[in-house]
């Protein structure tokens, strides 16, 4: 399956990413799971950008937190607005995870 | 005659949030969604426990006594009565060192046939890959 | 065009789980797919008129309105919204009530599913 | 005897903490001590009135209704409240609602306090 | 002071615990927080046990969830009702946190 | 005249809950307490940011542009205005990588005096140790 994930949450209660094994997937990071792309801790970045995934995350709650595209410490990482999450829900993936 | 298939992965334990129980009980409303199907298509969910939430599974939840409420065994028990296939991982039961004997198992005494069925993670897996949508919890 | 189906378990009124849904339903929308949004739980707190709009607290009764009218096709969970206290007589017009069914109706013939629930 | 007051800003009907709260307060009461129960946030969820009882959703109004029979004080949080659309019309019989400086009333002469926040 | 903290999560998302330093502590486990007292990953128990405190866990929380005091992992936990904790919230501590 | 004090503490990012934000309308309703109170008794509310709780004072916060929602930076202002102390944890933005220069400071542009202070955590501990009561959200 081509899975995309939803990371809501900066501290994560669950393990669930490590155990999902799609053939393809996609991390998008949405409210403060978008720390996880710009925050790094004691200079280690967040363990969450360690999968291999297409990882995505919304610019509008970047902004919301103070944070933009320059605060994103991996260029990996791509800027998306909630258009381009339809785009990816419908496109690229074909189902989806909210964890 | 069409199917869709729907997956309900619970990976928290309960009771804190509700979200754990209203996910046995949207399971189980397959058992009526053929109102808003034409005739023969059909809604099927399986339920899987993994990770902190195979802890929703242990036995003799005494929920009701203590808050007025339905513990989550009794809707395992009625999704079991139901014919939902019901999935706990194994790896994680044992990592929290339960065994068969912890966990509610079947619903035999309100006349349900099937039982909880404890799988190693790879075939949740697989259950996960046949699903035509996905719904954690 | 396809369909999405979201469904909002969640809770928090000023959180962004609610408003999260919204956006993503107005985001599809645009784009010509059919949205069916439901809201289980807590979330069917969207469900009631006349909530007072305050920039402190998530306000999503106006956006809803406006998406409805567009074509979002929001129901939410009866039995959770009873639960709650939310009656017929107080829900917002243009929002349904059924039961929890409904929701995997609806996911019967989405192309796609967003089930927010992850509390 | 003392005065405790507890402070519930949860959010899940459903979840245990306004059960938790509303348990812990009846067992001060039991005891002797005065207690005062805010609510903000989802919390004020408690606060309206005619709320259907189903043993799967936490159905704390009867529960609170014997509670202030015996003396517990109710206050929710106005502005939260109006922020959902529950108004002094649909408010349980005996809640209070007040602005937070409320709260903060309560605390200055409490000789214990349990604020329940963490989400 | 002397505190008496809340644990109600089973995952943590604060560290707080690790940073408060009262003369006293006290550690109460409910809701969810019921398993630090009754569940071993791996055979080990919860690191949450590992603090110099006096501890705790609710009775009805425990039961809630199938559990009871045989399942407690260690005797240092005691097994209190509501009741029990507005006494400790009196009289053996001034201050409270629920985390 | 009496003064009983309230400690604040916000250990967790924001947003996501509206609970952080509440933590500083609660503190700021300090301002309108008296109308509950004697003559000459007070109120007094501190604030500290720890933890991942400091994610909520990184300035240039635009919730109102995409949320339609106050942002917390504005609370934070709003508290500065009201006189209130509001610390936020030195080691904690340091960990972060975080400077005061990214961090919401003062509330000169709305005509407020006081400014955040960036402390030791040890400074924090003392200031639970002076309060009454302590509210952790």
């Amino acid at each position: 399956m081509k899975l995309v994930t939803f990371v809501s949450d900066y501290k994560m209660t669950v393990d669930t990413l490590d155990r999902l094994k799609p053939e393809k997937l996609g991390i998008i990071l949405c409210q403060n799971g978008v720390f996880h792309a710009t925050t790094k801790e004691n200079g280690n970045s967040s363990s969450l950008l360690n999968y291999t995934a297409d990882y995505y995350v919304l610019k509008e709650d970047l902004e919301s937190r103070g944070l933009t595209a320059e605060n994103v410490v991996d260029d990996k990482v791509k800027v998306i607005t909630f258009g381009d999450i339809v785009d990816l829900m419908f496109n690229e993936y074909d189902k989806t995870a909210w964890l | 005659m069409a199917t869709t298939k729907l997956g309900f992965i619970v990976q928290r334990p309960g009771l804190k949030s509700e979200n754990q129980k209203l996910a046995l009980t949207h399971a189980i409303a397959s058992q009526s969604v053929e109102i808003y199907l034409d005739d023969d298509d059909e809604v099927l969910c399986d339920v899987a426990f993994i990770g902190d939430g195979v802890l929703n599974c242990i036995k003799d939840q005494k929920t009701l006594e203590n808050y007025d409420l339905n513990s989550t065994e009794s809707h395992v028990k009625m999704g079991l009565l139901c014919d939902l296939n019901i999935f706990v991982c194994k790896e994680d039961l044992e990592k929290f060192g339960l065994s068969e004997s912890d966990i509610v198992m079947d619903a035999n005494e309100i006349g349900g046939d099937m039982d909880v069925r404890v799988v190693p993670y790879d075939e949740i897996t697989k259950m996960m890959e046949e699903m035509n949508h996905l719904l954690f919890f | 065009m396809g369909k999405l189906t979201i469904g909002c378990f969640a809770s928090l009124v000023g959180s962004t789980n609610l408003d999260f849904a919204v956006k993503l339903s107005a985001a599809a929308l645009e784009k010509g797919h059919k949205v069916d949004l439901w809201v289980s739980g807590n979330g069917t707190m969207i469900s009631i008129e006349d909530q007072r709009p305050f920039k402190d607290y998530s306000s999503l009764q106006k956006p809803l309105e406006e998406l409805m009218a567009k074509g979002l096709n929001v129901t939410a969970c009866e039995a959770c919204a009873e639960a709650r206290g939310y009656h017929e007589n107080n829900t917002l017009e243009g929002v349904k009530r059924f039961s929890m069914d409904w929701y995997l109706g609806s996911a019967f013939d989405a192309d796609r599913m967003l089930h927010i629930g992850g509390e």
